[in-house]
C-alpha cells in the first residue's frame, strides 16, 4: 500500500502536552494520508493516548498545530472532532452501562431515530444494527450495555464509531485506542476485517502493544518515545523483532519471557489444594499448586477460570469445596481474610478493580500491607517513603513522585504498582493474577514477567490468568484448561519442553 | 476538560460470563463456543425495584389479615387519593435522582407554586380568576424553578444538594412574600372539585395524578430529558465524550422535575382549599424516600418513574396501615421506620451478593 | 532515531513535579477559600450591623456553631466513605432525652453512656447497610424515625427538664471568660479524629472506599468495618451533640435536634467535601459550619424582611459553596 | 458569674424611650396568626416611635436560641425589649437565662415549663403570657357536643405531641368526654399542627370509621380546616369540626355554617402586649418589682367563637388602649396551674 503522494488528511506538527512532572507530547509531529492504516506503537506513557485525545479534542495541546484536510484547527471536543471527521474508540471504555446497545451506539448522534425530541426505538434499533452489521456482530441492539462481555462492548464502540461514516461527507479518521487488548482471536480478526472494509472509506490510527498485530494491519508504522516519533517504519521492511528494538531502545537480554529464570518445583510442597470448588460460574474444580510454581488456567470466556480466582480470594461467593493453604484448613471468606492469610490478587479490570485512581502511587503502594509502614496503629511516613521508593527503584515504576495520583501514570506502571502492593509482604504465598499484562507495552510485559518469575522462586505459588496461550504457556509450570465451568485436563509446561499452544487451544474450545 | 481515565467505576458486575454470541462471519474456522450460564450478571436495579414490590405486596397482605377495614374498597381509594400529590412529585423528583442529583427544593417550590395558583384562580385575595391558565401558570413557574435549580448546578458546577437547597430557601421567601399575612382562599369551583368531585370512584386529583405519572414515563421512555437522564446517571463523563450538551439536559431534567411540583401544589392547594406557605411540608423527604424504596436509586442512572411510584405506594399503605391497625400514634414515627428497613432488608437479602457496591 | 539504552531500571522518581507558581497559587487558595469567604461574609455582614464583629458577638457566633460542628464533622467521615447518615439530628434529639434522664444518677459522667449509646446505635445502623447491602440512605432514614420515636417513647412525649444544669456546665460556659467551652470541646473532637485520620491508615481506607470501593475491597481493606466505623463515629459525634445541646438547653426533648441534619450536610458541602465521597477533610467542615451559623443567624440580625431573608440565605449559601469547592478534585458533580 | 448578676447593675426603668429595642420573634410569617402576632407588634412600636425588630426561627429551636444569643451579643442590649414566642417549653429556659444574663427585657408566650417562674430571680423576665390549654380544648369539645346532639362518635386530631398546648388541649377533650358518655372517642391521632397532615389523617380516619363520624376535635384551626376539606371529598355532611386560634379562615367558616367553634387568642394583641410590657418596664412606667406574681405568669382571657359571634372577631384588631402601660395585666383571668 502507498498513499505516500496523496496529500494527508490529518497532520499534527510539534505537538506539546506538559503535565506536572512529565511532558506527555514533546513537539510531536505526524500524519495520517487517504485511505491509511497508521500504526502506532510506544512504551506506556509514550504519549500514544495523549496524542488521540488531542485529535478528538479532549486534551488542549500547550502547542503546535492540527491540520485537518489541510486546514488548522482548534478542537473544541469529542462533538467538534467529529464534525470535522475525528472519532476515537478509548482506551478505557467508554459506554454507558445502563442503556441499551443501540443507545450506546447511537448516543448523541441519534439523527432520524429521534423526531421532535421524541425516541423511535424502532428506528432506533434499526439503525444501530446497520452498524452492528458493518462489524458482523449478532450483538442484541436492544441488550443492556452492561449484561455485555468486555469484548462484546469493544466491538459495540467500534459500531459506535463507525457512526461517523454517516455523518460526514468528507473522508473519516477512526483513531482505536487498543481496541484488541481484551479481544479473543476471533474477535480481533473479524475487527481487522472491518479496518480494511473501513479504509475503503477512512484512514484509520490503530494503537496496540502487539507488534504483530501492528505489523499485520498497517500501512506505516510510528515509534513513540517519551512523547516524541523516535522512527517511522515500513511494516514490509520489518518484523517484530525489529520493532522490539525500536520501541525498547536496546537490545532484550535473554528472552523475552525469561525462560532461564523458571525454577523446577517437583519437589516443594503443595501450597494450595482445591478440591471440588463450586461458584455460580464453575462447578467441582480441584487442582493443586506448589510452593514456587506457577499455575496457568486456560479457557475462552464463559470457561468459570476467573470464577475460580474471584471464588478463591473471596470475591465472590463459592457454593462448595475445600482449599487448604499450607496444609491448612483456608476459608474462602472475603478479600481481608484472604490476604491476611497471605494471598494477593491482581484484578483484570485494572481502572475500577485495582487501583484508587486519585490517591497517591504511595497509598495505592502499601495499600493491602499498610502494617509494614506502621507502627502500632500509626504510619510511619518516612518508612513509608522510604519502602515506596525502593519499590518504585526496583521495579522501574515511572512516576513523578510517590505523591503523585496513580490515576496519571501510564497502564504500564499502574500495573507496576499494583505488583508491588503484594510484593512488599515477605510471607506472600499465593498470588493470583488475572490478566496482569493487558494494556502493557512489551518492555513492561517482559519486567512484569521478569517479576512473576522472581516471585516463584522465591517459593511463592503464582496462579495466572493469561491474555494470550503463548504467555501463559511459556510462565507456567503447568497449565490447567477449563470448559463451561469444569477442568478438562491438565498440561504440564516445563522448560524447555513447552508445548505447542494449539494442544491446549483443542481443549479450551 | 473531562478525560476518560477520569471515570468513575463502572459496569464493574460485567466482567462475568457472556450471553451467547453467534461466530462471527469473518472469523473462519476456531472460534469457541460461548455456553450460556445459569448465572447473568444481569442490572441491580431489577433487583433493587423487585425486592421493593415484594415488601409492598407482604405489606398488603399483612395488614389485609390484621385489619377488616384496610381490605375494603372505600379504604384502597382512600389510599391511592392520599397517594396522589405524592405520586405527582415524586415523579418529578424521579428525573433528577436519574441524573444522579437530588433535590431539596420541593417543599420551597410547592410553597411558592401554592400560593401562586391560589392568587391567580378566583380567589379571596385578588380579583383575577385565570381557571386553567392559572393551572398552566404555575406549572410554568415550578419548571422555572427547576430551571433556576438546574442552571445554578451545571453552569456554577455545584452539588445539586446545595443548590436545590438555596433554591428550597428562595421558594419559600417567593412564598411568603406572596402570602404578605393573609392566605388566599380558592374560590374556583373547577379547581376545588380536583379535591371534591369523583370521576369513576376516585378523586379527580387521582386521574390528575395517573395522567401525569403517564407522562412522567412517556418522557422517560421517550424524549432525550429522560434518555440522557439515565445516560447522565450512568456515567455523566462518557454521555458528554459522545457529544450529548450534558449540561442542557441535565438543566432539562431539573425544569421537568419542577413542572411535576408545580402541577402537585396545584394538586395540594385545590385539597387545601387555600394557597399554603407550607402546602409541601414533608413532601420532600416523602419522595426521596419513596423512590429510593421503589428502586431509583440516589446513584443515578436506576430505577425509573414506575418504580418509584412503588415505593410511593409503601409508604402510603403503610401510613394508612398503621393508623388503621390502631398503632399509637406516639409509636407510629418508630414503627414506621422499622418496617421500611425490616421490608428492604428482607426483600434485598436472598439477593444481596448480587448487588454490586451499594452506598 | 534514537538508540540510547536505557537502564534496566529507570529511577524516575528523582524527577520532582514543578507545579508552576500560578497553579500552586491558586491550590492554595483553593484550600483557604472556605476560611477566606467566611471573613467575606462575615465583613459584609457587619456594613449592616457593626455589633457582629465586636468579640462578643463572634464568639457567641462560634458558640452557636459547636453543636453544629460536632455534629457535621461526624458525618463528613460517612460522607467520605460515600454514604450518608440522615439520623444524626434524630440521634442527637435520642442523646439529648437520655442526657436529660441520666443526669440526676449520673451527674457530668453522663456524657460516656450517652456518646457510647449513640455510637452503638451509628454501628447497628452501619451494620445493616453492609450486611444486608440496605443504601445508607434507608437504613439512616428508618433510624431518624426509630430514634425520634425511642426519644418520644423514653421521654413521654415531653421535655425533660434538667435540674441540676451545673453538672453539665462545663459543656456551656466561657473558659477565662471568653472561649466558649464547647468550642473547645467541638475542636478537640476534630482534632483528635483528624489525627486518627491522618497519622492511622483510618483516614486513607476511608478515602480508598469513597473513591472506589471495589478497588479498596480487592486491596483487602476491611471495607465494612470502615464503613460501619464511619458510622460509629457520626453516631458518637450526634451523641456529644446532643449533650451539648442539652446543657444550653438545660432540658432534652424528643425533637431537640432534628433541625439541625440539613445544616450539618450543608456545613459538610459549604466546607468542600464532595458529597460523592472520596475527597473532603474535616477542618474544612468546621470553617463550613461557621458559614452555616452565620448565614442562619447573621441574615436576621441585619433587618432584612421576612421573605428576603430566606431568599438572601439561598443566594447566599449557593454563592459561597460556589467558591469554595474544589472542582479539580471531583470528576463529576452531581 | 452565674445568670442574673449583670442585671442588677441597671437598676430598671433607667432607659429613655428612643435607646428602646423591640425585637419580636415568632416561628415564622407563613401562617396568618403569627403574621397577625407580628403586625401587632409593629403597630405598637409605631405608637412609641419606634420599629419592632422581626425574628423568625422556621419553628427550630437550635436557630431560635442561636438568633436570641447573637442578638444579645449587640450592644445597649440592657433596653432591650423581646417579646417571644418560644417553639417549645424546652426552649424558654434558655431563652430566659440570656435575657437575663444581658439584662434585657423579657416576655414570653405560650411555651414554659411548669417549674420555671419569673419571680424566682428572674428581674428583668416580665411575664409570661399564655391560655388556658386544657379549658380551651373543653371549651371547643363542649361546643362540638352540643352540636351533635350529646350523643355520637368523634375523632381527635392531637398537635405536635411534644408540647404542652398539645397536651393541655387534649386533657381537655377529655375532661369533657368524662362529662359526656354518649359521646365516643373513636380514634385520636396526630396531624402535628400542620394542614396537610391533617387532611391525609382525616382521610384515612374515615375510612376506618364511616358514618360513625360526627365530629372532628382538632387542637388548632389549621388541623380543623384540613379536616374540613377531607370531609368535603370525602361527600360527608353534618360533621362538626371545631379548632382553636381563631384564624380568619375559620372564623369566616364559622360564619358559613361549615366549622361549629373556636376559640380565640387575639394575635395582635399578643404582639403587642408583650413589647408593651417590656417597654413600660425599661422606661421606667412599670417597676416589675412591684407586679403580683399572679401577673407575671397568667392564663389570658379567651373567649369561645361560634355562629352566634363570629362577625366580632372577623378581623382581629390592635386596640392600643389594651397595651397601655395602665392596662397591661386586665386580661389576666389567674394564675397558671
Ligand atoms: N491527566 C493527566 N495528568 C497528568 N499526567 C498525565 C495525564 N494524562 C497522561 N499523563 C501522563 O502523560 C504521559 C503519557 O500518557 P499516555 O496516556 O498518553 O501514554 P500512552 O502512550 O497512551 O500509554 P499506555 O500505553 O500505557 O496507554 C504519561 O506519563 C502519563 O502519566
Ligand atoms: N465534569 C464536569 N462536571 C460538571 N460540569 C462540567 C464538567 N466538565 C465540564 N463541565 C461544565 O459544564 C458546562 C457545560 O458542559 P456541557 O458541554 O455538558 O454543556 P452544554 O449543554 O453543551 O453547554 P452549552 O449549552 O454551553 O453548549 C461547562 O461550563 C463546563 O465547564
Ligand atoms: O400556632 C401554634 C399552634 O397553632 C397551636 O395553637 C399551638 O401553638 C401555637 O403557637
Ligand atoms: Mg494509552
Ligand atoms: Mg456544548
Amino acid at each position: 500500500m502507498t498513499a505516500s503522494a496523496a496529500a494527508p488528511v490529518l497532520a499534527v506538527e510539534g505537538l506539546t502536552k506538559r503535565y506536572p512532572g512529565v511532558t506527555a507530547l514533546d513537539g510531536m509531529s505526524f500524519e495520517v494520508r487517504p485511505h491509511e492504516v497508521v500504526g502506532l506503537i510506544g512504551e506506556n506513557g509514550a504519549g500514544k493516548s495523549t496524542l488521540l485525545k488531542s485529535l478528538v479534542g479532549l486534551v488542549t495541546p500547550d502547542a503546535g498545530t492540527i491540520r485537518v484536510g489541510g486546514e488548522a484547527v482548534r478542537l473544541r471536543g469529542v462533538a467538534h472532532a467529529g464534525s470535522v471527521g475525528i472519532g476515537m474508540v478509548f482506551q478505557e471504555q467508554s459506554l454507558v452501562p445502563n442503556l441499551t446497545v443501540a443507545e450506546n451506539i447511537l448516543l448523541g448522534a441519534e439523527r432520524s431515530a429521534v423526531r421532535a425530541g421524541f425516541y423511535r426505538w424502532r428506528a432506533m434499533k434499526a439503525l444501530a444494527q446497520e452498524q452492528l452489521d458493518k462489524i458482523g456482530s449478532r450483538i442484541d441492539p436492544g441488550a443492556r450495555t452492561d449484561t455485555l462481555t468486555f469484548a462484546q462492548r469493544q466491538m459495540v464502540e467500534v459500531a459506535k464509531v463507525l457512526t461517523i461514516e454517516e455523518r460526514i461527507t468528507g473522508e473519516p479518521v477512526v483513531l482505536l485506542d487498543e481496541p484488541t487488548s481484551v479481544l479473543e482471536r476471533d474477535e480481533i480478526a473479524t475487527l481487522f476485517a472491518q479496518i480494511e472494509r473501513l479504509r475503503r472509506r477512512a484512514s484509520v490510527v490503530f494503537v496496540s502493544h502487539r507488534l504483530d498485530e501492528v505489523l499485520e494491519v498497517s500501512d506505516r508504522v510510528y515509534v513513540l518515545r517519551n512523547g516524541q516519533v523516535v522512527a517511522e517504519v515500513d511494516p514490509s521492511t520489518v518484523d517484530a523483532t525489529d520493532l522490539h528494538h525500536l520501541l525498547i531502545g536496546r537490545e532484550s537480554g535473554g528472552s523475552h519471557y525469561h525462560d532461564e529464570k523458571q525454577k523446577e518445583c517437583d519437589g516443594a510442597p503443595v501450597r494450595l489444594r482445591v478440591s471440588d470448588l463450586s461458584t455460580a460460574g464453575c462447578d467441582g474444580v480441584s487442582f493443586e499448586i506448589r510452593a514456587g510454581e506457577v499455575l496457568g488456567v486456560a479457557g475462552v470466556q464463559g470457561s468459570g477460570r476467573e470464577d475460580v480466582c474471584r471464588a478463591l480470594f473471596g470475591a465472590i461467593r463459592s457454593s462448595g469445596g475445600r482449599v487448604t493453604l499450607d496444609d491448612q484448613p483456608f476459608r474462602l471468606g472475603s478479600p481481608r481474610s484472604a490476604v491476611r492469610s497471605g494471598v494477593g490478587y491482581v484484578p483484570s479490570e485494572r481502572r475500577t478493580d485495582g487501583i484508587v485512581p486519585p490517591m497517591s502511587v504511595a497509598e495505592n503502594l502499601s495499600m493491602a500491607h499498610v502494617g509494614e509502614v506502621c507502627t502500632g496503629p500509626v504510619l510511619q511516613a518516612k518508612r513509608e517513603r522510604g519502602l515506596v521508593e525502593h519499590w518504585v527503584r526496583r521495579l522501574g515504576i515511572k512516576t513523578p513522585s510517590p505523591e503523585t495520583a496513580i490515576g496519571t501514570l501510564s497502564g504500564g506502571n499502574q500495573q507496576k504498582v499494583v505488583l508491588a502492593r503484594w510484593m512488599i509482604d515477605d510471607d506472600l504465598r499465593l498470588l493470583i493474577l488475572d490478566h496482569p499484562t493487558r494494556g502493557l507495552d512489551v518492555g513492561a510485559k517482559s519486567d512484569v514477567y521478569a517479576l512473576i518469575r522472581d516471585l516463584a522462586a522465591a517459593g511463592c505459588a503464582v496462579l495466572l490468568l493469561s491474555d494470550t496461550l503463548e504467555e501463559m504457556i511459556a510462565l507456567s509450570h503447568r497449565v490447567v484448561v477449563m470448559k463451561d465451568g469444569v477442568v478438562v485436563t491438565t498440561v504440564e509446561t516445563p522448560k524447555g519442553a513447552k508445548p505447542d499452544p494449539v494442544v491446549i487451544l483443542e481443549e479450551m474450545v | 476538560m473531562t478525560s476518560p481515565d477520569t471515570a468513575r467505576p463502572r459496569a464493574t458486575d460485567a466482567a462475568g460470563p457472556a450471553p451467547p454470541q453467534g461466530p462471527a462471519p469473518a472469523a473462519a474456522g476456531r472460534t469457541p463456543s460461548r455456553p450460556r450460564l445459569p448465572w447473568r450478571p444481569s442490572g441491580t436495579d431489577a433487583v433493587q425495584t423487585t425486592a421493593s414490590l415484594a415488601a409492598l405486596v407482604l405489606m398488603i397482605l399483612v395488614f389485609s389479615v390484621l385489619d377488616a377495614q384496610f381490605r375494603t374498597w372505600g379504604n384502597l381509594v382512600a389510599v391511592v387519593d392520599a397517594a396522589a400529590v405524592l405520586a405527582v412529585v415524586t415523579v418529578g423528583l424521579t428525573f433528577v435522582l436519574l441524573l444522579g442529583a437530588i433535590d431539596l427544593s420541593v417543599e420551597g417550590v410547592i410553597g411558592a407554586c401554592a400560593l401562586t395558583v391560589a392568587l391567580l384562580v378566583a380567589n379571596s385575595r385578588t380579583g383575577l380568576d385565570l381557571g386553567v391558565l392559572g393551572v398552566v401558570a404555575t406549572v410554568a413557574l415550578g419548571a422555572a424553578f427547576g430551571l433556576l435549580s438546574g442552571l445554578l448546578s451545571t453552569r456554577l458546577r455545584i452539588p445539586s444538594f446545595l443548590t436545590t437547597l438555596g433554591v428550597y430557601a428562595i421558594g419559600l421567601g417567593v412564598a411568603t412574600i406572596l402570602f404578605s399575612g393573609e392566605r388566599p382562599i380558592v374560590g374556583d369551583p373547577w379547581l376545588s372539585g380536583w379535591a371534591s368531585s369523583k370521576f369513576l370512584g376516585f378523586a379527580v386529583a387521582s386521574w390528575v395524578a395517573a395522567g401525569a405519572i403517564l407522562v412522567g414515563w412517556l418522557i422517560q421512555r421517550y424524549t432525550r430529558v429522560g434518555r440522557y437522564a439515565y445516560a447522565i446517571g450512568g456515567a455523566e463523563d462518557i454521555t458528554r465524550l459522545s457529544g450529548v450538551p450534558v449540561a442542557r439536559f441535565k438543566t432539562a431534567a431539573f425544569a421537568v422535575a419542577g413542572a411535576f411540583y408545580g402541577l402537585g401544589a396545584v394538586m395540594a392547594t385545590s385539597q387545601l382549599g387555600s394557597g399554603v406557605v407550607t402546602a409541601g411540608s414533608g413532601l420532600n423527604f416523602s419522595a426521596i424516600a419513596a423512590a429510593v424504596i421503589g428502586g431509583t436509586l440516589l446513584v443515578g442512572g436506576r430505577g425509573g418513574v414506575l418504580q418509584s411510584m412503588i415505593g410511593v405506594l409503601v409508604l402510603t399503605v403503610l401510613q394508612n396501615g398503621l393508623i388503621l391497625a390502631g398503632v399509637s400514634p406516639y409509636a407510629q414515627q418508630a414503627v414506621q421506620g422499622v418496617i421500611v428497613v425490616v421490608a428492604v432488608a428482607a426483600a434485598t437479602w436472598p439477593v444481596r451478593h448480587r448487588l454490586g457496591v451499594v452506598k | 532515531m534514537s538508540t540510547d539504552i536505557a537502564p534496566e531500571v529507570t529511577p524516575s522518581a528523582g524527577k520532582a513535579p514543578q507545579p508552576d507558581g500560578s497553579s500552586r497559587v491558586r491550590r492554595e487558595l483553593v484550600r483557604f477559600m472556605p476560611l477566606i469567604i467566611l471573613a467575606v461574609l462575615l465583613v459584609l455582614l457587619s456594613l449592616r450591623n457593626p455589633d457582629l464583629l465586636t468579640q462578643r458577638s463572634l464568639t457567641t457566633m462560634a458558640d452557636s456553631a459547636a453543636p453544629l460542628m460536632v455534629l457535621a464533622v461526624g458525618i463528613t467521615v460517612v460522607i467520605m466513605c460515600g454514604g450518608i447518615d440522615l439520623s444524626i439530628g434524630a440521634l442527637a434529639s435520642f442523646a439529648s432525652v437520655l442526657t436529660a434522664l441520666w443526669v440526676p444518677s449520673m451527674s457530668g459522667a453522663v456524657v460516656v453512656p450517652v456518646v457510647l449509646v449513640c455510637a452503638l446505635a451509628g454501628v447497628v445502623q452501619g451494620w445493616i447497610h453492609v450486611a444486608a447491602r440496605v443504601p445508607s440512605f434507608i437504613v439512616t432514614l428508618g433510624g431518624m424515625s426509630l430514634w425520634t420515636g425511642l426519644a418520644l417513647a423514653f421521654s413521654g412525649a415531653s421535655t425533660v427538664a434538667v435540674t441540676d444544669i451545673a453538672a453539665l456546665r462545663w459543656a456551656f460556659t466561657r473558659i477565662g471568660g471568653t472561649v466558649p467551652s464547647a468550642l473547645v470541646i467541638a475542636l478537640v473532637v476534630v482534632a483528635v479524629l483528624g489525627a486518627v485520620m491522618r497519622f492511622t491508615p483510618f483516614g486513607r481506607w476511608v478515602a480508598s472506599v469513597g473513591h472506589a470501593e471495589p478497588a479498596a475491597r480487592l486491596a483487602g481493606l476491611p471495607v465494612s468495618a470502615v464503613k460501619i466505623a464511619a458510622f460509629g463515629v457520626s453516631g458518637a459525634c450526634a451523641g456529644l451533640a446532643g449533650v451539648l445541646l442539652v446543657a444550653r438547653t438545660f432540658s432534652g426533648a424528643p425533637t431537640l435536634g432534628e433541625s439541625l441534619l440539613l445544616p450539618a450536610v450543608a456545613a459538610v458541602i459549604v466546607g468542600g467535601t464532595a458529597i460523592t465521597g472520596g475527597h473532603g477533610g474535616l477542618f474544612r467542615t468546621v470553617v463550613g459550619a461557621l458559614i452555616v451559623v452565620l448565614l442562619r443567624t447573621g441574615l436576621s440580625l441585619i433587618g432584612v424582611d421576612a421573605g428576603f431573608e430566606p431568599i438572601f440565605y439561598g443566594v447566599l449559601i449557593i454563592i459561597a459553596v460556589s467558591v469554595t469547592i474544589d472542582r479539580s478534585k471531583v470528576a463529576v458533580l452531581k | 458569674d452565674d445568670g442574673g448578676t449583670s442585671s442588677a447593675s441597671g437598676d430598671g426603668g433607667a432607659c429613655s424611650p428612643e435607646d428602646v429595642t423591640l425585637i419580636g420573634q415568632v416561628r415564622n410569617q407563613t401562617n396568618p396568626y403569627e403574621a397577625a402576632w407580628l403586625s401587632g407588634g409593629d403597630e405598637f412600636a409605631e405608637s412609641v416611635g419606634l420599629e419592632q425588630q422581626h425574628l423568625t426561627y422556621d419553628g427550630d429551636s437550635q436557630r431560635q436560641q442561636e438568633q436570641i444569643r447573637q442578638a444579645l451579643a449587640g450592644s445597649g442590649m440592657e433596653c432591650a425589649v423581646l417579646n417571644v414566642l418560644p417553639n417549645g417549653d424546652s426552649d424558654t429556659a434558655p431563652i430566659v437565662a440570656a435575657a437575663n444574663e444581658a439584662g434585657a427585657y423579657l416576655v414570653t408566650q405560650w411555651n414554659k415549663p411548669a417549674d420555671l417562674n419569673p419571680w424566682d430571680g428572674y428581674d428583668r423576665w416580665v411575664s409570661h403570657i399564655t391560655y388556658d390549654g386544657e379549658e380551651s380544648g373543653y371549651l371547643i369539645a363542649k361546643a362540638l357536643f352540643e352540636s351533635m346532639g350529646g350523643s355520637g362518635g368523634v375523632i381527635a386530631l392531637q398537635g405536635i405531641l411534644d408540647t404542652s398546648a398539645a397536651q393541655d388541649r387534649f386533657a381537655g377533650l377529655q375532661r369533657a368526654l368524662s362529662e359526656h358518655p354518649e359521646i365516643e372517642l373513636l380514634d385520636e391521632q396526630t396531624a402535628g399542627f400542620d394542614r396537610a397532615e391533617a387532611l391525609n389523617v382525616t382521610r384515612t380516619l374515615l375510612t376506618a370509621h364511616g358514618e360513625h363520624v360526627g365530629g372532628v376535635w382538632a387542637a388548632n384551626d389549621d388541623m380543623a380546616l384540613g379536616a374540613m376539606q377531607a370531609l368535603e371529598a370525602a361527600g360527608a355532611t353534618g360533621v362538626g369540626v371545631v379548632g382553636i386560634d381563631a384564624v380568619p379562615e375559620a372564623i369566616a367558616a364559622i360564619e358559613a355554617g361549615t366549622m361549629t367553634a373556636t376559640v380565640s387568642s387575639d394575635g395582635p394583641w399578643q404582639g403587642a402586649i408583650g413589647l408593651a410590657m417590656g417597654y413600660c418596664a425599661a422606661t421606667g412606667e412599670l417597676d416589675v418589682a412591684d407586679v403580683a406574681n399572679d401577673d407575671r405568669a397568667f392564663f389570658a382571657e379567651q373567649f369561645l367563637i361560634d355562629q352566634t359571634n363570629a362577625a366580632e372577631f372577623a378581623e382581629p384588631e390592635l386596640n392600643l388602649d389594651d397595651v397601655d402601660c395602665a392596662n397591661l395585666f386586665t386580661r389576666a383571668t389567674g394564675p397558671i396551674g
